[in-house]
């Protein structure tokens, strides 16, 4: 198979489901002539047209408002949101509306609708243009989340995510727009919800999403020089959840560390971590720790972002800490 | 029939409805909060009268009149109130979600403002489907103020959405005078310029006039002329919701409105005996909605309905 | 001393630091003449006039962007947010301007305000008008975060957060503003980040907050008659986040159960579980249990209502499996 | 030095610190990003000149211009950009987020139109206070169309606050035309009418009519008049960002706004030798501070200045 950037693979991810279904229509700022800011969506103006992409004034709430007026009512609407913190200037619509229709409707209405948005640091853009917020999204019941981490898995849980007759966000992570990966046969879907194992092991549970895996990944790499196996799950979804892969390598590893871009206070990670201490507390034979984010803002400096955003360095550093437990 | 005491008639149910649901709730059948459109009747049933049954509407959580009007049943309504399987909304939504999506009417929203941007989306797929629906946008004159308005109209004004919106002016937000917190007299009406459209002022308790109004808005919205804003000049007899006994108006503007109630509007120019009959009619209905509701089994599903496969599963 | 109520105690509690510090400005919606629309604000319009309690247009963006510039520029406003499901509509503010401002300025600008806001469900108020949403400020680095459970501690919490030089979110639960408690003496102050014990107890630890304090508290009165005694543990603050006083009870009691209003995935006790499943694994014989709201929007109906948020029968469920553990 | 001769020399050191970050960008010393001002500096400097000292000024993440013009130097700027720990917010803020509190100029914010509102907070505190200050909130056109800017304007008129708002109207949100957008033709003038609020749509690219415009609507915030909107007609040299070659914009446009160059505008109305002279002197200032920032430390602290006492602590 070719290779593709990841970037490439949100474009292409889009035009598959555009070109098998009529009523996928994109909007967002600069998605169209532009291609967006990104360059996630090369391509679909000139092969869809202005019916099909549409570029809006900056209105956050029009935006994801209008997607959700038009997922009630027959079209499968994937609206752009440039940078994952700009979630917040339409976070009416991500926590009170679009998960909560169906439920307060008594099942009249569905949303199906998918909210892309470039999420994460690691790129020197500051406070306000580099967070992890898949938790914030992870804090309301009623949207699906997904983080792909490979070319191949954006395009399949794009298509998983724009099938759906629930509504999912996707984050998209900035910091690997430029990586690369081998491009999917058409028709791949990755269905919402089932963890891969990005690399067996049998010595300790790393669960990472999006730009931790290749972290994990890379830490893996260098504790297996020190003879330390790691099994690395990429879980893909923060809902659906599973836990079930989790747990399952957990019983073969018995030791587990979450690998996290967003905040310790508030992270996700803390409710995997929680079901664990719960449901799997027979299987633990150390205490569990998560590399998360710093619980500050992102600075702008290289130097100072490295040292607030999880790298392999810590994740070693970590697990170093409870083999030796 | 004729189309007025059609209307008339409807609006008499509307208003037992919802005086049905006062005393409901003070019988402690009915829990949670209500707030009572009672007086601005005439809105929601001119303004269905004007529309297609294909047309989308949506409201606010001061609902009711928009949910009948549009084809809802008091008796469905009234066991949403009263947490009953058969509400509306299987008792998950509530008096501020009323929801009758059989209707067309695509729910009720309770954050100020939240819904226009929705009925702009449902105006652009109307638009890209061909379908020659439109949408129409009910909501308080408080909600001008807020974000999701001008977003909305600026949206619905550069994409020429078939979408009207209908501003009901009771000239109260909670407790506190709209004109208090505006920045022009007319909240919704003298923001259109910001938009570049046409609006208009309309007295939203004479329900003729009303249809009027939103037919030349439809129209215009139907032959590609874009969206409109209408302004309802309408008032609450009621306080905002139960628990306000609403002693903040001056009681000359509550009798001068009072006068104007919409239901005498129309019944002026009705035979007595047709509102007599109108109004047994609509006893009737409401009586026998009240005992139905009653009956009906109570709500059940707390964990139901969140995906559309109907569960709620989070996680494996 | 005299009994006051949890709504009186708030009014109560602005109004002492009004008097105190005129510096200190109310704004939103019917919070003046109209004395709010919980009753919360109840007597501050007449005392301290229009030129400090200031009725606002129904803006949330503005009401809490306008206490921000503010509290940049020497005073220190007290922002209401009516329902704090609205929150929703200005978190651009909360999220990536009132947190940051501070940080990404290198300590320039200090924002010391207040944003108050009605939590909660358990009266009937539906999908949009009942959420707890403390979690939402709680994966907000920058954010201190206030929730009392007494009519005191509502005084005391006030009295440090309009003080406090950071950016406070006060968090008052709608199903506690009927409940009654001693007024404190005036000058009172809880400071910032010290929880309390509700209760004692040696067998099992219960963090609880807010509206969960009493739910902990009635749970462990019905277990102390079957012979288990649990120790309460009210936190009053999620940042900063007293760890201290759970990992020394937990030391005493060896077991934990979380009680939390706010729903499972992404809850706050999921952090407080992974500081402990980190921290205090070794003070652990039994599983960590949370006890929290179900992942669901939340239902009008009271019947289904109470099924979906936590209650002092599923605590006492819950904490009867682990002591059987 | 006459007041044009000095307000052309701000300009020319604004010009030439963002040639020079420009530079740095190219050399691999400044990282992230910048979005330049080049073009626009006669709205930073015309405004900042009818402003006192003590006024406050909010800005956007192109917020070069206005950082320099209340006072900041070049130096601070260039380090905060190279990541070093002399830079404004030591290294901690970047190019999008340049604050000079010390000059009152409160902040370069990010996100689209957050900043309007608190401006209006700010002016809303001067008031209170009874200080006589007033508050501006430069913004871009792009900025019109978000629900904050609404909220921020019919707050400021309702309660009459001594705040200005300066729309810098360079044509383009990042590569889309703001027309292509928007439902009026000057973004933010046509917007005044929805408040109630004064506007004028004003050269941009003369620095001494922004100033006199901005001495006007200042004069009147002072006096208690209330807010004003003023609509700045510019345009920008470069793309939007670092990474925008800005190829969406016809030749002939950017050959006509270049020949309406701030600079060579102001220049015109000087004397040859002034201009080369106040040329010179701001060509080695800005070298002067390059190679300050080069030798600067490293920015350090990626833990401190969360809270008022400096710490990030956020749990025992
Ligand atoms: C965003 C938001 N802010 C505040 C509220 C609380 N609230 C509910 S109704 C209301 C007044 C609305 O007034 P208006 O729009 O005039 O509608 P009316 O109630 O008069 O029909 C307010 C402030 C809310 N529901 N949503
Ligand atoms: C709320 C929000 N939406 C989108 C963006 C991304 N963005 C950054 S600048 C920009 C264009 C802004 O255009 P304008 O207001 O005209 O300012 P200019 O860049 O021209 O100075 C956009 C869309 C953002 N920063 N914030
Ligand atoms: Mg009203
Ligand atoms: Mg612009």
């Amino acid at each position: 198979m070719a290779d593709m950037t990841y970037r490439e693979a949100v474009a292409e991810g889009i035009a598959r489901e555009m070109r098998l279904d009529p009523t996928v229509v994109c909007l967002g700022e600069d998605i169209g002539a532009a291609e967006g800011v990104f360059k996630t969506t090369v391509g679909l103006f000139k092969e869809f047209g202005p019916t099909r992409v549409w570029d809006t004034p900056i209105s956050e709430q029009a935006i994801v408002g209008a997607a959700m007026g038009a997922a009630m009512t027959g079209l499968r609407p994937v609206a752009e949101i440039m940078f994952s913190d700009f979630l917040a200037c339409c976070w009416d619509y991500l926590a009170n509306e679009i998960p909560k229709v169906r439920y307060m409707t008594g099942g009249q209405v569905t949303v199906p609708l998918v909210v892309r948005t470039a999420n994460g640091g690691g790129l020197g853009f500051g406070a306000q243009h580099s967070q992890a917020v898949e938790n914030w999204a992870f804090t309301v019941p009623g949207l699906k989340i997904a983080a792909p981490s490979t070319p191949a898995d954006v395009i399949g849980l794009l298509a998983a995510a724009i099938r759906s007759d629930d509504p999912v966000v996707v984050f998209e992570h900035k910091g690997l727009f430029a990586s690369r990966g081998p491009a999917p046969p058409a028709g791949h879907v990755v269905p919402l919800g089932q963890a891969s194992i990005a690399r067996q092991g049998r010595d300790v549970t790393l669960v990472a999403l999006a730009s931790t895996v290749p972290i994990a990944l890379q830490a893996a790499e260098t504790l297996a020089a020190d003879g330390i196996e790691a099994e690395v799950i990429d879980l893909r979804c923060l809902v659906p959840l599973d836990m079930r892969t989790v747990l399952e390598s957990l019983a073969r590893t018995s030791r587990l560390v979450v690998v996290e871009e967003n905040p310790y206070q508030g992270g996700w990670g803390a409710t995997v971590v929680s079901i664990v201490a719960d449901e799997g507390f027979e299987l633990l034979d150390a205490p569990i720790r998560r590399v998360a984010g710093e619980c500050v803002p992102l600075p702008f400096a290289d130097s100072l972002e490295a040292q607030v955003i999880p790298t392999a360095a810590r994740v070693i550093d970590v697990v170093g800490q409870l083999a030796a437990y | 029939m004729n189309d007025l005491l059609r209307m008339y008639e409807l609006m008499a149910v509307i208003r037992r409805t919802e005086k049905a649901a006062y005393d409901l709730f003070m019988a402690g059948l009915v829990k949670g909060t209500t707030h009572l459109a009672s007086g601005q009747e005439a809105v929601a049933v001119g303004a269905s009268e004007a529309l297609r049954d294909d047309d989308y509407t949506f409201a606010t959580y001061r609902g009711h009149h928009h949910t009948i009007a549009r084809g809802a049943t008091p008796e469905a309504c009234l066991a949403e109130l009263m947490s009953k399987a058969t509400g509306l909304c299987g008792g998950k939504g509530g008096s501020m979600h009323l929801t009758y999506a059989a209707g067309n009417m695509l729910g009720s929203y309770a954050i100020v403002g939240s819904h226009l941007p929705m009925a702009v989306g449902a105006a652009w797929s109307a638009q890209l489907r061909g379908s020659e629906q439109i949408a129409v946008a009910f909501f308080g004159d408080g909600a001008t103020n807020i974000g999701a308005f001008h977003e909305a109209l600026n949206l619905a004004a550069v994409w020429k959405l078939p979408v009207v919106f209908v501003c009901e002016n009771n000239l109260y937000m909670e407790y506190t005078p709209i004109a208090s917190v505006t920045a022009v007299a007319n909240p919704a009406a003298d923001r259109a310029c910001a938009y570049n459209l046409p609006a208009s002022i309309v007295d939203g308790n004479d329900v003729l006039v009303v249809r009027s109004a939103v037919r030349e808005a439809a129209a215009r919205a139907r032959d590609g002329g874009g969206p409109t804003v209408l302004e309802m000049q309408t008032y609450r007899h009621f306080g905002h919701s139960r628990t306000d006994p609403a002693t903040y108006r001056p009681s000359w503007e509550v009798e001068e409105w009072l006068s104007r109630d919409p239901l005498t509007i129309a019944a002026a120019q009705l035979s007595k005996e047709d509102v007599a009959a109108a109004d047994a009619r609509a006893e009737k209905v409401v009586a026998e909605a009240v005992e139905a509701a009653k009956a009906a089994p109570p709500a059940e599903g707390a964990l139901t309905d969140v995906w559309a496969d109907g569960s709620s599963t989070w996680r494996t």
